[in-house]
């Protein structure tokens, strides 16, 4: 075998010798795990398309920022009005749409209008919801004005799903998508791959890359092979498990960031015997949390304690709320009558957190007397089964939305949670900006969800990027599901 | 096609006898027991508890604790193998008995009536060829969620074209032989002789077919397993733990190696049996794939 | 034979027909709504419904039947929900894909498994016969995703002698696109190598035993020579059974190493489409595969006719 | 100086001898008759100067052709041989040929391998050997592939490919047994003529005595690998030295002891077949058009009294077993009636033949395929007691086959015992138990003992005639063998292309048939006696 590995290895480096020296690329395969459906961030909710285009070829008012933060785009710069209902915002000029038309004032007009018409098939309407009329003061300014304040409304404007199209081409972006950013698509490989490459047009500092595939490896298993074997260079969005195969090597950079995805195990509060508080504790003592990160993210989550992620400035820190404990769960059991267990299904998505995670979590509950029964389940019957018509017991999905807390005042959400006391501070918080009361409603709200254990709190999804050595500029947070290639270049 | 059905004229004895000169039968027989002894043993005694996770051990390579290592939840990898072996066997030998037990009365019956029954049912059965098997077990399983009763239904329905085939194909070669005249002449209805005659004349026939079906099902279970359509964790299975060890190929091979080389050595186990079989038994006879 | 050639084709319709109803059948009952997918988790109910009607999923089921299978006739065979462009470029696509890799592993098994075969049979119960046919037996019994994951990290991760998987399209160019399809057509093509080359033995060996082998040495023909001229064509039948059956499996079986491969192949398209709950895609490929297994099965018996002058006048 | 030179031949199988110190010589022109009965060694021998023994065959002795040592030749010297000065051809015309080849392919095959002759010279040589053997390429063009060719057809194709090259040898092994009488007496004028045309050795292998004695100017007669006799054909046979000769000769011509015949008994008719005709749709043509509809029998009238034993003879193909299994209720006539006993059975339910079939029964030809291999005798012979009405106990069930063993001179015994365990006469003796258990009135005999060597038919012959005397059961007996008829039977019944041609007492039709169809069938048939005597004239 040694002698073997000796001899082919010489072969092979033989072979190799002529493709060694380069000069520094302008080119790059990002792996990306799902295909996009379609190439139209503003009638789609699958975060594939933003991945893609966001940022690259698509640029809206406002766009976010590496951390999270909200950056002028588009508008070179805006003024609220004092009752915090009027936006106007100061366009760039002199930007061109990647098929030669010209951008202005109008283009935004229609792109927010046809957001939140009646038959907008756009999958974030909400984000438009407050939004009253828009005005086309000048081809440079742009008038919004919204119903009631909203402390969000520029972060929202910031979203892949409010970025601005061109009427001219806004019905046929789903298969030639036409946006002003620094790249141009160029081709769609059905199932293979999506590339895009530099717009000689772009208005700003333009891209160091000339070209840019995003290729779609849907098996994480081959993540590695691929990184392996130089067919791709770059995977942001890398999986978890994996990571122990490529740490080590010096090819290769591996990135932990930070996600708003918080990792949770919902349970659906109105199904006995969770409806019982003691039961729904009794999980949550009976989850041992470094155990579940370490075999679900490779050790790289980090824990939470309620439905914030760690990195937020609000993030209050329950992760002690529930320490684990296997006695006090049981103790609880029984005092919600069920000393002898019971027995309850556990529908896992596709993701590998929830698949392996939810194999360490069944026995973990097994170990206090619950039987799980793990059904894998599609996405399609995901959403159908479990957030449709909430028929399931448990279930553990990542709510990747930033700031998301509001879902469990939601009437009719798949938690099937109802705590006045939680919707009221839910409620002051939307008609609070103050930034300190913000955060003590946001604590508050939190601390809420940990006593009522409404789901098993357990980790914010790391964001693992593994990309070669020498790419620089990749973004090593996900705010959002974005590969933001502006500034990415080869070092040499 | 015709078929060629040699009948034997031995006695139980010689049969045995010969048996044991035949090298793939041996060798076969020796694995599969070997393998069925696994998963009975398993069901008192593994090594390790597979239900339990460690998650502090690891990705252990092979070691006198642990002789196939252990996977990235810490199990130990040969208790799974056991384990697993229990459920490759339980699916694909459940498959191969609904293939049997619906195909070959489908079979026998297409071939007593002739006709029209025939003609009709052997076009149902080409319907069912008609479909890819993999892609249609994909999809039974993506309607009725995954699982290994889901997946045993899968790939029995696929079992019983096949059965159902060769049952008819033995039964042509058998009706016009003149015992079966005989037997008419004697006033025996048709079912009577289909039981009587034609059963016992292709039962090797069917044992042989069995077994590479048999073969067969556990391949197919572990491409279902290993794209999440088996069963379900905490039960372990050959070809999910192949899917889980591919994360970790470069790290903890050895969670590739050992179910890859459990569901080879099976395999090749039973398709020794089925060659051995239908050496002792028929040298002549074709067997379908 | 036109008469023999009219009923096979009247046969193959009525399978058709029936399939069509099967496969239309089997995915209304399919769980899971498609327009809810297409637009996530925050959607509202009433988006929901509009994007229902919009896809026409609320029309009632004999019509969209009815609707299906006109499309199909008239080869529109709908448009794709989640790619939203028509299914039949989607296949084409993918065609692109799968029907050069069925082929490329056909080809490579058949030019393994017939020499094989032949050497095997001619060397009935000698050392080479029995190392052949060990082989094949091992070949037979290796899953091939688990094979193809060997391939992988010998000749594209240690080697790097072909790419670990992906289709760069034959835009790329023809050796690139080649080359990315080695891999998987080798992975392939193996086990089926094994089990044709195992056919092709017995098949040979029961010939081989026919009288009319005796005449043809009787007249003084030397063993090759009989083997060649006689034997071959004469074994061909199974032979060709066997192939027609992989070339089926071929097209549509390939979902596993098209996932390991991460190839943009027809297999892939149903399973991604089956997981989406892109029911148009689902019918109109599996309809498609139905109809080319139904074909390739048209097109044995036919070569069976062509091999053995017995069947031409036959009914 | 002799072509082929057998001496002191030994050959074994793996363990098994086959063949111990066997002498043979032929001469050029000459026809060496080789006879025996299944399992002598005869084709072994054949195969041996051949050299296409199997594998594990080991042959020792000294076999000389043509001055060259066979057994120490090498393959290639065997190859250059065979087809060229020897040529052979086989018993089974049905497969003997390549079904996927051409017949002018099949027989230029070989000239062009030997000659290197071009194609067209060579397929020029086909054409003119296919018109000698009798199918000349205006009627039968060479692009004929076999299956397009009826069993006497093929068999002129299969001595074409072997005589193509003019061969110095000719080994033609059981060349007609596969064939009826008709085309066996053509097939042998036709190896006559070529053996006299080019001084050709013929090296004729046969278990039939008569056909041999027609042909041979030598016999040696074979027995277990061992030669028992060798001689003048005319002298061996007329004289009969040898014992086992003269068992052989006096088996070949063995006819039953009977007492006074029977039917011409009046009384009820045990069986009336009126105007019966069977159709099978011809095969499609095309999807409308359909071939003309094949009558295998048409418009057949017969009748049989009480413990008549009838013969039906015709030649294979002449619709004789069709009409059988009509009156056995296994197929049912296209039109036309069957009456049993006075009642109809055409066209009657399984439970409503029951009857029927109690006084009905059937003897095949076949005694290996005539019995499930996986069931023991009892049960077996016990198969049509099912019919009775009132179903017998176990130990009224083995008492009923052991009687009916014993009746066919089997032992009790035998009733636990496999089919397989009993030899070929004793299972044509299990398949008449069989027949008799349930005391029917009627046995139709399809070719009952034209599987078997003829000792073994001389015995099973006796047992028909004794039962048919002992328990007046009333027989029709199948069969293309005239000597069959003669032997056994009162009354013939010949029948022609479906039809029955000629009908009388069997010594009258056969001393003096009428019909052509008749004729052919009685100047075909080999005789011993007319051989032997049409012998001792020629070789005095």
């Amino acid at each position: 075998m040694k002698l073997w590995k000796t001899i082919l290895a010489a072969a092979v480096l033989s072979l190799a010798a002529g493709t060694s020296a380069f000069a520094a690329r302008t080119d790059l395969v990002i792996g990306i795990a799902l295909e996009p459906p379609h190439l139209d961030p503003t009638a789609g909710a699958a975060a594939a398309i933003d991945e893609v285009l966001y940022a690259n070829v698509f640029e809206g008012l406002t766009r976010i920022g590496p951390n999270g933060e909200v950056l002028p785009d588009l508008a070179e710069s805006w003024t609220i009005s004092d009752d915090g209902k009027v936006y106007t915002f100061k366009l760039h000029t002199g930007v061109k749409f990647h098929d030669g038309t010209d951008f202005d004032a109008s283009d935004v007009k229609f792109s927010l209008d046809r957001a939140r018409a009646d038959n907008s098939v756009n999958a974030q309407k909400g984000l438009f919801a407050a939004i009253d009329t828009v005005d086309v003061v000048d081809p440079a300014t742009v008038k919004v004005t919204l119903k009631n304040p909203q402390g969000s409304f520029l972060y929202n404007m910031g979203w892949g799903d409010a970025v601005i199209v061109a009427p001219e081409s806004a019905d046929t972006n789903k298969e030639k998508p036409i946006g002003t950013g620094p790249f141009k698509f160029q081709s769609w490989a059905k199932g293979s791959s999506i590339t895009l490459v530099k717009s000689d047009t772009y208005w700003g500092t333009p891209a160091s890359l000339d070209k840019a595939e995003f290729r779609i490896v849907p098996d994480a298993a081959a993540y590695v092979p691929a990184l392996l074997s130089g067919d791709i260079q770059a995977f942001p969005f890398f999986d978890a498990d994996s990571v122990a195969q490529v740490k080590d090597d010096p090819r290769f950079k591996v990135v932990i960031g930070s996600t708003e995805g918080e990792t949770i195990l919902s349970i659906n509060n109105k199904k006995p015997p969770f409806d019982k508080l003691q039961v729904r504790q009794a999980i949550s003592y009976a989850l041992d949390r470094k155990a579940i990160i370490d075999g679900a993210s490779a050790g790289l989550g980090l824990p939470i304690g309620s439905h914030m992620s760690p990195a937020s400035k609000d993030y209050v820190d329950l992760t002690g709320r529930y320490p684990h404990d296997v006695a006090k769960a049981k103790e609880l059991l029984k005092e919600a009558g069920l000393e002898n267990g019971f027995k309850a299904t556990l529908k896992l998505p596709p993701p590998a957190y929830a698949r392996l995670g939810g194999e360490i979590i069944a026995s973990q509950l097994r170990d206090v007397g619950i039987d799980l029964e793990i059904i894998p389940v599609e996405w399609a019957q995901w959403l159908d089964q479990v957030f449709t018509k909430k028929d399931y017991d448990l279930t553990i999905v990542s709510h990747t939305e930033p700031n998301d807390i509001d879902i469990y005042s939601r009437k009719d959400y798949y938690f099937n949670y109802d705590n006045p006391a939680f919707d009221k501070v839910i409620a002051d918080l939307g008609v609070t900006s103050d930034e300190a009361k913000r955060k003590e409603l946001l604590g508050q709200a939190q601390k809420i969800l940990a006593d009522d254990a409404v789901v098993g709190f357990l980790f914010e999804l790391p964001k693992v990027g593994v990309w070669d050595a020498k790419l620089q500029g990749l973004w090593e947070n996900a705010p959002i599901q974005a590969n933001d290639l502006t500034k990415v270049k080869w070092s040499e | 096609m015709t078929l060629h059905i040699d009948i034997p004229e031995e006695t139980f004895g010689s049969i045995l006898a010969k048996a044991f000169r035949n090298t793939a039968f041996v060798a076969g027989f020796v694995i599969t027991l070997l393998i069925l002894a696994m998963a009975v043993v398993s069901y008192g005694w593994t090594p390790y508890d597979v239900t339990k996770l460690v998650i502090a051990d690891k990705t252990q390579a092979p070691s006198l604790a642990h002789w196939f290592g252990t996977d990235h939840f810490g199990r130990d990898i040969l208790s799974m193998v056991m384990v697993g072996a229990r459920n490759s066997i339980a699916v694909a030998l459940v498959a191969v008995g609904i293939g049997m037990g619906v195909g070959v009365p489908l079979g026998a019956f297409a071939a007593a009536r002739g006709g029209l029954v025939d003609e009709a049912l052997m076009r149902l059965n080409d319907l069912v060829f008609a479909f890819p098997a993999l892609l249609s077990a994909i999809m039974i399983t993506a309607i009725f969620g995954p699982g290994a009763v889901n997946a045993i239904i899968a790939i029995g329905i696929f079992n019983i074209p096949v059965f159902a085939r060769v049952a008819r194909a033995g039964a042509l070669a058998i009706w016009p032989r003149e015992f079966i005249l005989a037997a008419r002449a004697a006033g025996k209805s048709s079912t009577q002789i289909s039981i009587e005659h034609v059963l016992p004349n292709i039962a090797t026939l069917l044992l042989v077919q069995g077994t590479i079906q048999f073969a067969l099902g556990i391949l197919a279970e572990a491409g279902l397993s290993y794209l999440g359509l088996g069963a379900q964790p905490p039960m372990p299975s050959w070809g999910r733990m192949l899917f889980e060890a591919q994360t970790h190929m470069v790290v903890a091979p050895w969670m590739a190696i050992f179910p890859g080389m459990a569901i080879v050595v099976t395999v090749l186990g039973l398709n020794l049996l089925g060659d051995g079989i239908a050496d002792i038994l028929d040298p002549k006879s074709r067997r379908q794939r | 034979m036109t008469a023999y050639l009219l009923k096979r084709l009247a046969i193959a319709l009525a399978t058709l027909v029936l399939a069509s109803m099967v496969v239309f059948a089997v995915l209304e009952i399919l769980p899971g709504d498609p327009a809810r997918l297409m637009l996530g988790m925050n959607a509202s109910a009433d988006q929901v419904e509009l994007l229902r009607n919009q896809m026409g999923l609320n029309a009632p089921l004999a019509w969209r039947y009815l609707h299906w299978v006109g499309g199909l006739l008239s080869l529109d065979f709908g448009r794709s929900y989640t790619y939203s462009v028509p299914v039949i470029d989607l296949v084409r696509e993918r065609l692109a894909v799968s029907l050069p890799l069925a082929l490329i592993a056909l080809a490579l098994s058949t030019i393994i498994a017939i020499p094989v075969g032949l050497f095997s049979a001619s060397r009935r119960g000698r050392a080479g016969d029995t190392i052949s046919m060990g082989a094949a037996q091992l070949g037979v019994a290796v899953p091939n995703f688990w094979f193809a994951l060997m391939l992988i990290y010998v000749f594209a991760v240690w080697l790097r002698l072909v790419p670990a998987g992906g289709f760069p399209g034959w835009s790329a160019g023809i050796w690139p696109a080649l080359k990315s399809l080695l891999l998987p057509a080798v992975a392939l093509a193996l086990p089926q190598a094994a089990i044709l080359a195992r056919v092709t033995r017995s098949a040979l060996i029961e010939v081989l035993n026919e009288d009319y082998i005796r005449t043809a040495r009787a007249k003084g023909l030397p063993y090759r020579a009989v083997l060649w001229r006689h034997a071959l064509r004469n074994a061909m039948i199974p032979v060709l059974t066997i192939l027609g059956l992989q070339f089926a499996f071929l097209l549509a079986g390939t979902i596993i190493i098209e996932n390991v491969f991460y190839l943009p192949g027809l297999g892939r398209l149903v399973f991604q489409a089956i997981t989406q709950r892109d029911l148009i895609v689902v019918e109109s490929v599996v309809m498609l595969l139905v109809a080319a297994v139904i074909a390739v099965n048209l097109l044995v018996d036919l070569s069976y006719a062509v091999v053995d002058p017995r069947l031409r006048s036959r009914q | 100086m002799n072509l082929l030179d057998i001496e002191n031949l030994s050959l074994t199988i793996g363990d098994t001898p086959i063949l111990r110190n066997v002498e043979l010589s032929v001469a050029p022109g000459e026809v060496m008759g080789l006879v025996g009965e299944s399992g002598s060694g005869k084709s072994m021998t054949a195969l041996t100067v051949m050299q296409l023994l199997p594998h594990a065959a080991r042959a020792t002795g000294r076999v000389t052709f043509d001055g060259i040592d066979i057994l120490a030749a090498t393959e290639d010297q065997m190859c250059a041989l065979r087809g060229d000065d020897i040529g052979m051809v086989f018993q089974e015309p049905m497969t003997a040929l390549n079904p996927v080849k051409t017949i002018g392919e099949q027989v230029a095959e070989g000239i062009r391998w030997h000659t290197k002759a071009s194609r067209a010279e060579a397929e020029d040589r086909a054409r003119k050997m296919l018109d000698r053997v009798g199918l000349p390429s205006a009627k039968f063009p060479m692009s004929r592939y076999p299956h397009e060719l009826s069993g006497g057809q093929r068999q002129r194709v299969v001595i074409a490919i072997a005589c193509a090259l003019k061969p110095k040898l000719l080994i033609a092994d059981e060349p007609t047994t596969a064939l009826d009488v008709v085309l066996q007496a053509q097939i042998l004028d036709l190896l006559r003529d070529l053996v006299a045309e080019s001084r050709m050795g013929l090296l004729l292998i046969s278990h039939d005595l008569a056909v041999v004695t027609e042909m041979a100017d030598r016999i040696t007669i074979l027995r277990h690998g061992e030669v028992m006799e060798a001689g003048d054909t005319a002298r061996t046979l007329s004289e009969q030295t040898h014992p086992y000769t003269r068992q052989l000769a006096q088996a070949s011509m063995h006819v039953p002891a009977r007492a006074r015949p029977h039917g011409i008994e009046t009384g009820r008719p045990l069986l009336q077949v009126e105007g019966a005709t069977r159709d099978y749709p011809g095969r499609l043509a095309s999807l409308f058009k359909r071939a003309p509809t094949i009558r295998a029998v048409d418009h057949v009238s017969l009748s049989m009294t009480p413990g008549q034993s009838v013969a039906l003879v015709g030649r294979s193909g002449c619709g004789k077993s069709t009409l059988a299994r009509m009156i056995l209720a296994l197929d049912q006539p296209s039109s036309g009636t069957i009456r049993f006993h006075g009642e109809t059975i055409t066209g009657k339910s399984e439970a409503e033949l029951k009857p029927a079939r109690r006084d009905m029964q059937v003897v095949f030809q076949d005694p290996y395929g005539s019995f499930d291999p996986r069931q023991k005798v009892e049960k077996l012979v016990a198969e049509p007691l099912h019919v009775l009405e009132k179903k017998p106990t176990r130990a009224e069930r083995r008492e009923m086959v052991a009687h009916a063993l014993h009746e066919v001179g089997l032992g009790v015994s035998d009733m636990d015992k496999y089919p397989h365990e009993f030899s070929g006469g004793q299972r044509q003796r299990l398949s008449i138990a069989r027949a008799i258990i349930t005391r029917p009135k009627l046995v139709v005999a399809d070719e009952p003992v034209s599987a078997l060597d003829v000792s073994i038919r001389a015995q099973i012959l006796d047992l028909f005639a004794e039962l048919n005397q002992k328990l007046g059961i009333a027989y029709l007996f199948i069969t293309h063998d005239l000597t069959v008829a003669r032997a056994i039977t009162d009354e013939v019944l010949v029948m022609h292309e479906g039809k029955i041609v000629e009908r009388g007492r069997t010594s009258e039709v056969l001393d003096h048939p009428q019909s052509e169809a008749a004729k052919a069938l009685v100047t075909a048939a080999p005789d011993l006696h007319r051989a032997i005597a049409q012998r001792m004239q020629e070789q005095g």
